[in-house]
């Protein structure tokens, strides 16, 4: 089968073998972009312990590279400290997956965006204890 | 894997008598149709036996067809040339919302040049009112186009109606005939069409290669400039061998078009009932029987349609959707907003469309798996999950 | 009766290795390359391979090369579309007296819309002098069109200089290379040139598909508007088959152009020769070195071209001629009479091509049966007596 | 071979084998119409005796059309009376030859001119006796 509309390899891999697909019950916080309208929606958990994100699960509602993007996201995040996840760039999420088609670029911003988000809440919620 | 195919309203496979007739004028009767010689000859009677048999077809005169490299180009052509013949006249022009790009993006060309156009809202099943045509049409409208039938949603248009309004008025009436030419019955003079597009791709003929109806005494310029071909109305060497075999798939499609669509009905209302039983909160977009015999476009609600294309061409079958994310444009497709589905459920949309060489197995197949892919698409799902909480 | 073809400049028999090709993609590979699902990526594939060697074989970049239906469509498409993206910046145009149709047609056109055309003169030969192209520019001037050689008469135009002109002066140029495309080395930055357009059916490739080059920057509007194939540029379904089949005419042309080249001329000059030397009053149009490898264009004096066509037609040869009689505007080529030729000596021209399926003995075989018919047509002719008198 | 341009077979019989090529010397009328520029010259020269054209011929610079409506007629002509021969309509050659494509309907125009105006030649030269 040919790579479907430009999908490298590794889009494909984690399309169809998305990573830490899920909710984490009491998250230490939540990202959540996106809208309807424009197709895709992202939900970010991450689960922090002593400043190290030890647990990351996604939900999202999108196209082959909305899902991979996600599902590359939690895997990147996982093992690092929060400094060091906001780190992250759209560019790396999108290189760890061997590139995207160039119509295919938002998706790796909005796992981005989905990221700081998350990291920000998690800030917020520390910030109210 | 077995691999089905479903996405016959993008294109056919070419039929192989189709094949048989082409071949011979590739290389054996090669010669230019415009050229005096009996090389040349020979080629021009092969294109103007095609001509017969299409006109024929649906009953114009041979000199109301002229070839075009497909159905682009004759909505083109049909748009343009009759703006441009007319633009004394008037300048204004009624269309609908649920047109294939290629009239909507030449319409919105020409409004660039000045051009005032219409673009009539369809009900919920993408259906155009044809009081509302007449309502739309001033003492400056000099062209009706409204598609026969539409690509996405199946639905068929009241065309002969409108043709009827458009007559009495005294104003040009084109349609967009592409999903309907070798699969419904067509005749110009029934549907009060002064222009008709269709393209051969779609229908079992080659790639490349389409025609557009001119009723005689249609005022219309030239859209192909150049030589004299198509009495002096369309520019460039013949495409014989695609010529040849369109009017052959015009043949095949004379003798199979009513028992085929017979089948493909049944299979239709079967897709659809399966999937509408089978998968909740799914829901039919256009109308129920003023469909297309071969059309089942599905909105799934709570996921998105290229994630769902991916998923069923894992599983070896090819089907579409009109989800933002497969164009560049990162728009849903206008036809579904345009029947009035929000955003989210546009995006959520399968087309299905069966064909000559489609098996009844194919429809039981698509049930057995579309429901697990879902699901699977489903718990991903940030919508899915806050509905049902 | 043996049949010879000699009007390879009209079209061309698609080479059997270009057919077989083609083959798989009427049905086998039969999707929609704008479809998302395997069976539409497989035919997309194919079409960025041919889009690959093609750019290759002229110097330019992949996402340079825009597929058309042939020729014609590229010719309009480059005049069309740059005129309508740079109106704001100019109101002229220059091209040539002896273009093609539909470059001609198209400037007429344009000229309508209140563009203002410039039609430089030729020498004798039919050569446009790139001086004159410099004097033509003025600070309105915002395209050039010249030929890259002539499809009656064979002239090769001087079109790097003129490229070079245009390019100092800041103006778009484009080039009908129709002609010389798989016939002669064609790099697009040695040329100088911002658009090209080929015709696959002139170099063994299937007719009803060619491409137009487009410089990368070039501002230039869409001529065929729909969707959004060949990157928002060219809107239609690809004819997949016609692509895959250019490509390989390409393929073929690189290894054989230039072997088949040193042949051609030398039956080319063994056939005016001929003509020269066995028919009193005989002259050859056209440059006599600056020329296609494969065009012998002479007149005849005191004799009218159909009838010389349809005697050679007779005896099984195949050619054309300028004369009026073989067109429908019942005028002589525009080319012969650009070139300074009397209208009665314009009637009278013949045009041998020659090409990868000709022998040696179709020169000879010519060159025995055309002085008969000569002798034939004079014996009838009042013009012929006249002058002997 | 296929019909060439959509010529008869009459007309081809003609045009491959015309009847009465040539000149007459001295003839009883002679017309010249057409010019080199539009590409068709036709002469036809007529023998009258007794107000019968006993003779006809031609010569013809120009298309296969202009050919065979050069030779049908003055085959027509023979044996008709000068009266006769005046009521010949450019339509009667045409459809003596079977029909002619529509661009080539003015040849037998042409032919037609060459046939009056050989008669006024002849009727001239009468006059003038
Ligand atoms: C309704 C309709 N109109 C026009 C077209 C354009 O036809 P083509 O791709 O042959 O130019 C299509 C299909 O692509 C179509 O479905
Ligand atoms: C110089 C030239 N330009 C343009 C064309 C038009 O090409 P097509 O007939 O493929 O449209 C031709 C041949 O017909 C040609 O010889």
């Amino acid at each position: 089968m040919v790579d479907i509309k430009n999908y490298s390899e590794k889009v494909m891999e984690h399309f169809k073998n998305p990573r830490n697909v899920g909710e984490i019950d009491n998250p230490s916080g939540i990202g959540k972009v996106g809208n309807p309208i424009c197709g895709d929606i992202m939900e970010l958990y991450i689960k922090v312990e002593g400043n190290v994100i030890v647990d990351a699960k996604f939900k999202t509602f999108g196209c082959g590279a909305a899902i991979a993007t996600s599902s590359m996201v939690t895997e990147l995040v996982k093992g690092k400290t929060v400094e060091e996840a906001l780190q992250i760039s759209n560019k790396a999420v999108a290189e760890a997956l061997g590139g995207l088609p160039p119509i295919k670029m938002h998706c790796s911003v909005l796992a981005e965006q989905a990221l700081t988000s998350a990291i920000e809440d998690y800030k917020k919620k520390q910030g109210n204890k | 894997m077995k691999r089905i195919y479903m996405d016959y309203a993008a294109t056919t496979p070419t039929d192989p008598e189709v094949i048989k007739a082409m071949t011979p004028y590739f290389n054996e009767i090669c010669g230019n149709p415009s050229s005096l010689h009996s090389f040349g000859q020979e080629a021009k009677h092969a294109v103007e036996e095609a001509r017969g048999v299409i006109a024929l077809f649906i009953g114009a005169g041979g000199d109301e067809i002229v070839f075009t490299s497909g159905g682009t180009e004759g909505n083109n052509y049909a748009l343009k040339g009759v703006v441009n013949a007319n633009i004394e006249r008037g300048n204004h022009i009624i269309t609908s919302s649920v047109e294939h790009h290629c009239v909507t993006e030449t319409c919105k060309f020409l409004e660039t040049r000045g051009l005032k156009v219409t673009y009539l809202p369809v009900d919920k099943y993408g259906v155009v009112d044809p009081e509302e045509v007449k309502k739309a049409i001033t003492d400056k409208t000099i062209l009706i186009s409204i598609m026969h039938a539409n690509n996405e949603i199946g639905t068929i248009e009241p065309v002969a109606e409108i043709g009827k309004i458009a007559k009495e008025a005294g104003v040009y009436f084109h349609t967009d005939a592409v999903q309907t030419f070798g699969h419904l019955p067509i005749n110009v003079d029934e549907l009060n069409v002064d222009l008709l597009s269709a393209s051969a791709h779609k229908l079992y003929g080659p790639k490349g290669v389409g025609m557009l109806y001119i009723r005689k005494g249609t005022r219309i310029k030239s859209f192909m400039h150049g030589g004299d071909q198509e009495n002096g109305r369309r520019a460039s060497t013949h495409n014989v061998s695609g010529i040849v075999g369109f009017g052959k798939a015009v043949e095949l499609a004379k003798e199979s078009m009513e028992n085929e669509a017979v089948i493909q009905t049944k299979w239709r209302d079967k897709l659809i009932k399966g999937i509408l039983d089978k998968i909740e909160s799914s829901r039919l977009n256009g109308h129920p029987v003023k469909r297309l015999p071969n059309n089942v476009n599905v909105s799934v609600e709570y996921i998105e349609g290229e994630s769902m294309i991916l998923n069923l061409d894992m599983e070896g079958v090819a089907c579409s959707t009109g989800s933002a994310c497969t164009s560049s444009s990162l728009e849903p497709s206008h036809v579904l907003l345009a029947i009035g589905l929000p955003h989210e459920i546009a995006h959520g949309s399968l087309r299905f469309t069966v064909g000559r060489f489609s098996k009844e197995y194919d429809i039981d197949y698509v049930l057995e798996i579309l429901p697990k892919i879902v699901s699977k698409l489903r718990a991903m799902s940030p919508l899915y999950k806050k509905e049902k909480i």
